[in-house]
């Protein structure tokens, strides 16, 4: 196993590189995940704000 | 009732550019003045060997060319669109890419061109070998209405937004990188005693495009900006 | 209109569109992510360490589907651009500027795989030669593009204004692709081909193969996903859009 | 003076089920109205009801989301705009550097002059005799708006699109606009207007356009 | 009736600045790219030989960041001054070049930060030798709260004109190369083995006092050139 | 509802012999006015009078040519000005990009605050509610002046310069600028107001101080 780890000597760059492409690809599976929400929940609080606009002046 | 042709509206368009440039002459000036302190700024961080600099010179004197040009940049449609004179320029009644297209040549002229005089002098400073000069304004003849034409297009893409500054150097320079590389290639072929045409009719051949597909293109990009 | 447009019309609609990559996303990340792991198992475990560059060279198993994946999905978004300028389809704006942020992060996996890679084996970090001159341009271009489209306050003038420049900026690829030929430098040339013998070990073709799928896979799923938020904000007057809002706020 | 409108001739102006959305947010309601040659038309809404939006949008210079704009019954495309229409919006579009001469003599360079005009007569005309040589940098809010007047005195263009052109005006000023309008329809051009209302046209009672926001 | 304390005053202003720049989040990064642009410029113009790069890296790296810097600078007033919002605070009841220094910071937080961040990825693009860097990084975080000193008293100068970008750059450059000779100075006496303590010195001497002479400097400019 | 000037205290505003000169060109010529606490003055000239210009020299932006400006008796000075005068001029002096809430709360940071007053209440009496958080780039001419009067309602100035207030505000924003006038004064606080004499202040005739550009 620490030999599959050490990959001959160069386990620093190739599990960096590794790690990169994980983080990288991970940031962009939240990303749009979060934009969505936030999205959903902007768009919400513009409904209430016109069910309140429209309730309160007449 | 006379409605303008086209070569009035493109006569009265670029007297009244050279006429804003008169007026403030001073500005005029600048993008050389630029130039000339980004040159003298590199002996001043390297040190003064005149051995070292005339490897770098003609470098040196591309890549200040082009961030004085880039500087420049932004005041090609800026004062216009600010006070409104260019919405009235798109509402005319004449084609948009040939109003355009006057408009950059005033910028080239007014911007680049006294570059191009004061690129001798800039040489010199850098101890640049004598026979590479005719090569260098030979490439930056070439090079620099090639610049100002790519440059116009993207200022079109931001001439409505505050602060565009920086955003406008980022779109500029992937497009500027090219034209960088062909003339200096052509400046180091030179002064390696190699040949040093190719690269030219590179460049000549990339301004003959230019000269027709930019304005057109400006003209699209500035519709959708100010819409 | 023959039924081929019509069907067109139907699924470029923003609200079923929004159903449908709703409906496909899950499965085409877990697809992505099997054929990913089946590939990096096959490329970490099962392939022979190099003769010449020993086990370093399992870099190639990101660096090179990631760096096909920064052109191609250039390619996508100016064909999306070009689509977008020309017939004004809102879901084809939608998806050009959908490709720059994914783009963009492959071209960044691809620079920073390459440059670790290029330490072990060229000695240094970093060359200035063409192929990855290039490629920094390239990711230069995506950025131009992102920063473009989020500055400029009315979205789809400023989906139209980014795909300009997408279009403009669409002479790159083909450098980056031949930068190796045209130039000589020193990254590899093609050792891959689609027709004809590769020139490469098949014990390490197919695991290379699989993650390039697999990527491909990925792209798809981060795209749709990606596709649905924006076409959200995108029609947030629209009574769908209200709907799902209220739909996904009824149950926290 | 305004001629009587003529309703048998095509009308100049055009409008079919006119609307305008910003990010698909419909901004005024699809409008139709038409304008005759000799009429002057005062568009009234309340602040941020979308008057300004809706000359934008009549000129060419945003694209409308629904309906068209016939101009003596050609549509108006975006990608040649005819020389009909002058549009004096919020910015005067004047080079601070140069005098209110050179400026009207760059407006006629590009949108042609009417025949019988002159530059220096059009800047007497809107009381800014003695002012010919001064940058126009350094004129006053109110002088500023006078030299735009000037220009739409010179140009050759049939239809008016005019921003709110009281503001800033003194009551001469006011008074110019109403002589410059009545002339304007007395030739056979139209003009439309938005104002808030304090002022009225001297001759009679000018036709209204009410715009209300579309309640989102 | 209460009056705002300074303090208060203060925390308004920075709170702004910072909600403005995240507003615009993606304007705060420019600077860095157009710095790591200009370096990617040279060796595409000085051709790629990294040791001909490594000597010369240091240099590329100053100018970048005033290069940047300076662009950047314009920002600092325009906006504020374009809209009235400086005309606000110039009567406002709180000591001017209080409120100036609190925005020189955000505009060193937001402008000079990142670029120190992004320097030794820039150094190492230059093949900058390691035990070069420390110092160059201590030369950067000296010089770069200095240009934005000085630098802010340049732009105060130019606020009310119209295209200044040119003149302020004109203005600035001298002022600039003094703090350029003795950071690269630093830098080059550390390739070459020398001692370098001095001209670093020199650096924090000079910022203690722009520190407290700059924000005044700024007040009293403004005041001239906004009236 | 005006409270009635009391003439014993000091003026609040006290301008003597004072001129403004451009490069040595008379711009208005020596005037001589006091103000009042309670008072609303309309500065009344043609354009190009010095209207404008006024107004910057007596909130301490530009320096008079002579004679001095005393504020509730103490000479005013450029170096550390009072916070008892607000401004309000052509720009508005506020961030496309902040919300028009945030836009208040920096003032009210900046300026202090006046007991009693809240910059949302303000939002509202002002006509804006439900745009408080639409970045303020948005609004249309109308709207952002309406968020600088909002602006004046919250900061503790006692003295109010207000350069053409009515400009671009429809009908209700005409009135409610009145409105704001006079509750001003009735808590003891003054105005001077320059408006091209359309609009009368809705109680009685204000005092009204003629200004005209000295001949040179
Ligand atoms: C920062 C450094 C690097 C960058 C930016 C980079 C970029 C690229 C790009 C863009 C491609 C795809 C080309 C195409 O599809 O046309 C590619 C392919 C490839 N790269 Fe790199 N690379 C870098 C470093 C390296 C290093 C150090 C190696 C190995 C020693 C390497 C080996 C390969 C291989 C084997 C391919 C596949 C070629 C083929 O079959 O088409 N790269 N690289
Ligand atoms: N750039 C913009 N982006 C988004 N919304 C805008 C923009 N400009 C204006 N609006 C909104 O569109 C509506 C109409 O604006 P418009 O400027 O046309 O109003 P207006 O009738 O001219 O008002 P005013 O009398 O105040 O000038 C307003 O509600 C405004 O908030
Ligand atoms: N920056 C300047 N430089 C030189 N002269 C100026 C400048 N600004 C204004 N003037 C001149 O000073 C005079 C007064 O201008 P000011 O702006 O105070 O007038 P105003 O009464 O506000 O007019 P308006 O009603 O048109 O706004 C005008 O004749 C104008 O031409
Ligand atoms: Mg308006
Ligand atoms: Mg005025």
């Amino acid at each position: 196993m620490s030999e599959f780890l050490a990959m001959g000597g160069y386990g620093a760059y190739v599990w960096s590189s590794y790690a990169i492409f994980a983080v990288v690809l991970a940031i962009d599976y939240i990303a749009p995940r979060l934009h969505r929400r936030r999205v959903l929940a902007e768009l919400r609080g513009r409904i209430k704000r016109q069910q309140k606009r429209t309730e309160t002046p007449t | 009732m006379t409605t303008a042709s086209a070569s009035r509206a493109c006569a009265a368009l670029l007297r009244r550019d050279l006429l804003l440039t008169w007026r403030r002459r001073g500005d005029a000036l600048s993008p050389v003045l630029f130039a000339i302190m980004i040159v003298m700024l590199f002996p001043l961080a390297l040190g003064p060997e005149p051995n070292q600099l005339a490897r770098i010179a003609a470098g040196i004197v591309f890549v200040a060319m082009l961030l004085a040009g880039l500087l420049a940049l932004d005041t090609l449609f800026r004062a216009d669109y600010d006070d409104g004179a260019l919405e009235q320029l798109v509402l005319s009644p004449h084609p948009l890419a040939m109003l355009l297209g006057c408009k950059i040549l005033v910028h080239w002229l007014t911007t680049a061109l006294p570059l191009l005089v004061a690129a001798p002098l800039l040489a010199e400073m850098l101890h640049l070998p004598r026979q590479v000069l005719p090569v260098l304004l030979g490439a930056l003849a070439l090079a620099t209405p090639l610049l100002s034409l790519l440059g116009a297009v993207c200022v079109a893409l931001t001439v409505g937004m505050r602060r565009s500054g920086m955003l406008l150097a980022l779109l500029v320079l992937p497009l500027y990188v090219p034209v960088l590389i062909f003339a200096a290639g052509a400046c180091d072929a030179a002064q390696a005693g190699l040949p040093f045409t190719a690269p030219l009719l590179w460049l000549g051949a990339a301004l003959a495009m230019a000269l027709v597909l930019a304005p057109m293109a400006c003209a699209a990009a500035l519709r959708i900006s100010i819409s | 209109m023959n039924t081929l447009t019509l069907w067109f019309h139907k699924i470029g609609s923003p609200p079923t569109f929004y159903r449908l990559a709703g409906r496909f996303t899950p499965w085409l990340f877990a697809l992505a992510a099997l054929t990913g792991l089946v590939g990096l198992y096959g490329g970490l475990v099962l392939a022979p360490a190099d003769y010449q560059q020993s086990d370093a060279y399992r870099i190639i198993f990101i660096h090179v589907p990631s760096a096909w994946m920064s052109l191609f999905i250039y390619f996508v978004m100016a064909v999306n651009a070009f689509i977008a300028l020309v017939w004004r389809i809102k879901l084809s704006e939608t998806l050009a500027m959908c490709c720059a942020p994914i783009g963009a992060a492959f071209t960044a996996i691809t620079l920073a795989t390459g440059s670790i890679w290029g330490k072990p084996m060229w000695g240094t970090w970093w060359t200035w030669d063409a192929r990855l001159t290039s490629e920094l341009v390239l990711l230069f271009l995506y950025v131009g593009v992102i920063g473009l489209y989020h500055a400029i306050e009315d979205r789809r003038q400023a989906a139209r204004a980014a795909s300009f420049l997408a279009l403009v900026g669409i002479v790159n690829v083909p450098i980056v692709h031949f930068s190796v030929k045209w130039w000589n430098t020193l990254h590899q040339g093609s050792t891959v081909r689609l027709l004809g013998p590769s020139a490469i070990d098949a014990s390490m073709l197919w695991p290379l193969l699989l993650m390039a799928l697999a990527t491909k896979l990925w792209f798809l799923g981060s795209l749709f996903a990606r596709a649905r938020a924006s076409l959200l904000e995108l029609e947030a007057g629209k009574d769908w859009a209200r709907e799902e809002a209220l739909r996904t706020g009824a149950a926290p | 003076m305004a001629a009587l409108p003529s309703h048998d001739a095509p009308p100049l102006l055009h409008a079919r089920g006119l609307a305008f959305a910003r990010n698909d947010e419909p901004v005024f309601g699809p409008l139709d109205f038409t304008l005759h040659a000799g009429e002057v038309v005062l568009i009234e809404g309340d602040n941020g009801a979308g008057k300004t939006t809706l000359l934008k949008v009549l000129s060419g210079l945003l694209e409308p989301a629904s309906g068209e704009i016939l101009l003596d019954g050609e549509p108006l495309t975006l990608a040649r705009l005819s020389h009909k229409v002058a549009l004096l919006g919020h910015l005067p579009g004047l080079k601070g550097d140069l005098t209110p001469l050179e400026n009207l003599r760059f407006a006629t360079g590009l949108f042609g002059s009417r025949p019988g005009t002159d530059a220096t007569a059009a800047l007497a005309e809107v009381g800014l005799e003695g002012y010919e040589d001064v940058p126009t940098r350094q004129l006053s809010a109110g002088q500023k708006k006078r030299v735009t007047l000037a220009r739409l005195l010179l140009v050759p263009a049939m239809l008016w699109l005019l921003d709110e052109p009281y503001a800033n005006l003194d009551r001469g000023g006011i008074d110019l606009v109403n002589r410059l309008l009545d002339a304007h329809a007395a030739r056979g051009g139209a003009a439309l207007v938005t104002s808030h209302g304090a002022y009225a046209f001297t001759s009679g009672a000018p036709r209204r356009l009410p715009i209300r926001p579309v309640a989102a």
